[in-house]
């Protein structure tokens, strides 16, 4: 491994996730790593995607080096598409414009549902989280891409409260729940690339991070995971994808 | 916020959690006279579970599973505009969020804006009027009216400003916030004295960075 | 118009009359992706008797009656605009009618277009685009497009030619309507034959009154 | 009489029209008389009378001399103060933001009912009219003018088809079928001028246009007409209304 391709956990996180996403596609992303991980899609293999910010912006271009410090500053909007109203981009997601979603995650079940907004019982929780903004929305209403730290106890056998719909209880609970659309796509962590089981919608490995074995992700998952019969290595991120990266995030904001 | 979090935890304060497009079409509900609007996220969640007034219902049309939002239409709406006439007729450049949901909702609406101009300058540019005047009940003149955050073409948030407040209140939930109000809220005599406590450097620097919007 | 008249009352064509505020409901549902709209029009009158597609509904919220109307989601939209660029984000001045909602909800959108600009164009302002590129198929550059209407703006109503149609198809509404579709639609071999037809003295008069829109 | 208050019945109705608006009034004007006598009221005794069109135009100012051919058109825009959507402006009047809906009308019963849409039956008329446009949601949603001819059989106990709704069939009725607001608030034509009974509902006569008698206008009307106990005798047009209104109407588009 050269100079060059030593990285930190999250700046994995964002090559992998940029990966994921495909030419062409209306992503919707939030601040932090999904922001970072579009415009570094943007900049590689998808010079034709089109980034929505919930701040109300179709068509985001970041300039790098100088990243939104949320997706709701006019600093955002500079060179877009389009500005319009927060709860118009919003309906954009529930009129089917837009393919994929985009976010971190504090808590995931084995059905992908997730938890931000708390740790104990909503009466009297142990931790208050941030609570859920549009990401009840976006995972409601369109497949799903979410980028975040793999511990046992963010990846829980079942979420303390969904503010995020996955799977719901798995099977079709989650179209049966008034959801027929989307649905969690991928999970990317620092150690691995997750999809869920067509049938179950358990989660499932589909790809290791390099250097990392199925023994290592099962004992930091609070749930028994799926391998993929086709389980892969992921390639390393290349020493352009890093340098993409850093030239983008030049002050460290969201990869440090 | 650390703020937000601190209530929450200790109780005994009301708040509700909604997502963002439930939000925007309760005030959209309001803003178009109905008492209700459909919408197809909350369904499933636990968001949903603690909202007992939202109601889910069963399509006539379609038989699909649908979450009505019941329309909310504030006593009293404040909202900053780049700029008005002395009626309320308002324009607003850029990001405008759910300001213009929120103006037609509620049931008395008064806008701070940058600058006052003329009815002849609204009249010159009709498709520009955002907000109608008979929405709105009174219009105050402060420019920097969205300080330590931003106006959109205007200024940029007053970084070092909410850098410190943030820094405070996250140390202090409650003390940090009290000072803060004490020192910055309660404190200013005017609107002037609370600028100066941002300090002219900090307000040159967003004015600076707000205009660059249209500098390429 | 007679047209319209004379083949109703003839029978054997179908058509549907449904309040302008339901249908922009219909359209704004489509647009929104929700089966319905509700809205508190039609209700009592014979217009909704006609109409067994709309629903009368107790609103679970207040127990006030209200109507339910179906969205409405054309299969194709055509749409005229000032301006646009060769992806579809488009920019309309003025009166906007029911287009944004007609090109949030149509399955396929076909724009025409007064002038095409550069995308470059467009992001300089991207509060003034109107319909985002996704929605649209289809970009034609056709100068003129709205003839022998207007284009706000660009262009008022070709008066003259407008009033001799009238008078046509008012004094034979059949006849006289398939005299002006052979005559000034399936005639011409370019557009700017039917503009021919139209007469350049009314194009550049049309454009004068268009223009004056600024001009005070 | 002066050579100068002699006047068409037209000009009779867009001056009898324009009286009954108040400054400060928000009116959703159609073309011909009404969008005439809103902007006669305008340069009279309501300056800051907002004029609203339903192809998406508030506080529109019509130049004298320059009456736009509908109110669809740019021309009706020209130091408007804003310009929106023609279902936005609509829904204007479902918010309660609109004082008076002011129309012409074809054929009225005794409850102020409106039919725009078939003399005969549906299934078969006789002869279709215009239909509806926006005239069912502004008589739904507000307090209603309308100026008419004044014809027997424009004046009937039962309309073929309600396109707008006035009193539907008196009485609750209104309010019964889900219409809580507004309501048939003037009828103006060129015999008299028309209330409702509070209770009824049904149309009574409130003033007497210059020169006509009670008989008369019962003689003209098809439906047993009530009169109102202080039933007064309209002031003539005066030499500046119609001054005005000549003014305003330089070509007689409306008023010849």
């Amino acid at each position: 491994m050269t100079e060059s391709q030593r990285h930190t956990s999250a700046e994995m996180l964002a090559i992998l996730s940029a990966r994921q996403l495909k030419d062409g596609q209306v992503v919707f992303a939030g601040v932090g790593v999904p922001l970072l991980a579009a415009t570094l899609a943007q900049r590689l293999h998808c010079p034709g995607l089109t980034i929505l910010f919930e701040g109300g912006v179709i068509g985001a271009f970041v300039e790098p080096g100088k990243l939104p410090p949320s997706t709701n500053d006019q600093r955002c909007t500079k060179r877009a598409n389009m500005v319009l109203g927060s709860a118009d981009v919003l309906l954009l997601l529930q009129r089917g414009y837009v393919d994929v979603g985009f976010m971190g995650g504090a808590q995931i079940d084995q059905y992908g549902n997730l938890n931000s907004s708390y740790i104990g019982s909503p009466a009297a929780p142990k931790t208050r989280l941030p609570g859920t903004g549009g990401g009840n929305d976006i995972a409601s209403l369109t497949n799903m891409i979410v980028a975040m730290k793999h511990e046992k106890r963010r990846f829980v056998e079942k979420v303390d409260f969904i503010t995020s719909p996955g799977f719901i209880r798995g099977g079709k609970t989650r179209a049966e729940s008034g959801l027929p659309a989307g649905g969690m796509f991928r999970v990317i962590t620092e150690l691995a690339v997750f999809g869920f089981d067509d049938e179950t919608r358990r989660m499932k490995v589909l790809a290791l991070n390099p250097g990392v074995d199925r023994r290592q992700v099962q004992d930091n998952t609070g749930f028994e995971l799926l391998f993929d019969e086709g389980l892969s290595m992921t390639e390393p991120p290349t020493g352009r994808e890093l340098a993409t990266l850093r030239e983008i995030d030049l002050h460290r904001l969201f990869t440090a | 916020s650390k703020v937000m979090r601190h209530h929450v935890e200790k109780g005994g304060k009301r708040f509700q959690e909604w997502s963002h497009m439930a939000m925007g079409m309760r005030f959209r509900a309001g803003g178009m006279g109905v008492p209700f609007l459909p919408i197809r996220s909350m369904l499933g969640s636990d968001v949903l579970n603690q909202r007992p007034e939202a109601k889910e219902f069963d399509c006539p049309f379609t038989g699909e599973k649908l979450l009505l939002v019941p329309a909310l239409n504030p006593d009293v709406a404040l909202i900053h505009v780049q700029r008005c006439d002395p009626y309320g007729n308002a324009q607003i450049d850029g990001l405008q969020f759910m300001d213009i949901d929120l103006a037609m909702a509620a049931d008395r609406v008064i806008l701070t804006t940058e600058r006052i101009i003329s009815n002849d300058q609204i009249r010159r540019a009709p498709d520009q009027t955002k907000i109608p005047f008979f929405c709105v009940d009174a219009v105050v003149e402060v420019p920097f009216g969205a300080a330590p955050h931003e106006c959109f073409g205007v200024y940029e948030p007053m970084m070092p400003h909410m850098e410190a407040y943030v820094a405070k209140v996250n140390a202090e939930p409650v003390e940090g916030m009290r000072d803060y109000l004490e020192r910055h809220v309660y404190g200013p005599k005017t609107w002037t004295d609370f600028l100066s406590l941002i300090g002219l450097d900090n307000l040159l620097e967003a004015a600076n960075k707000g205009r660059s919007i249209y500098n390429d």
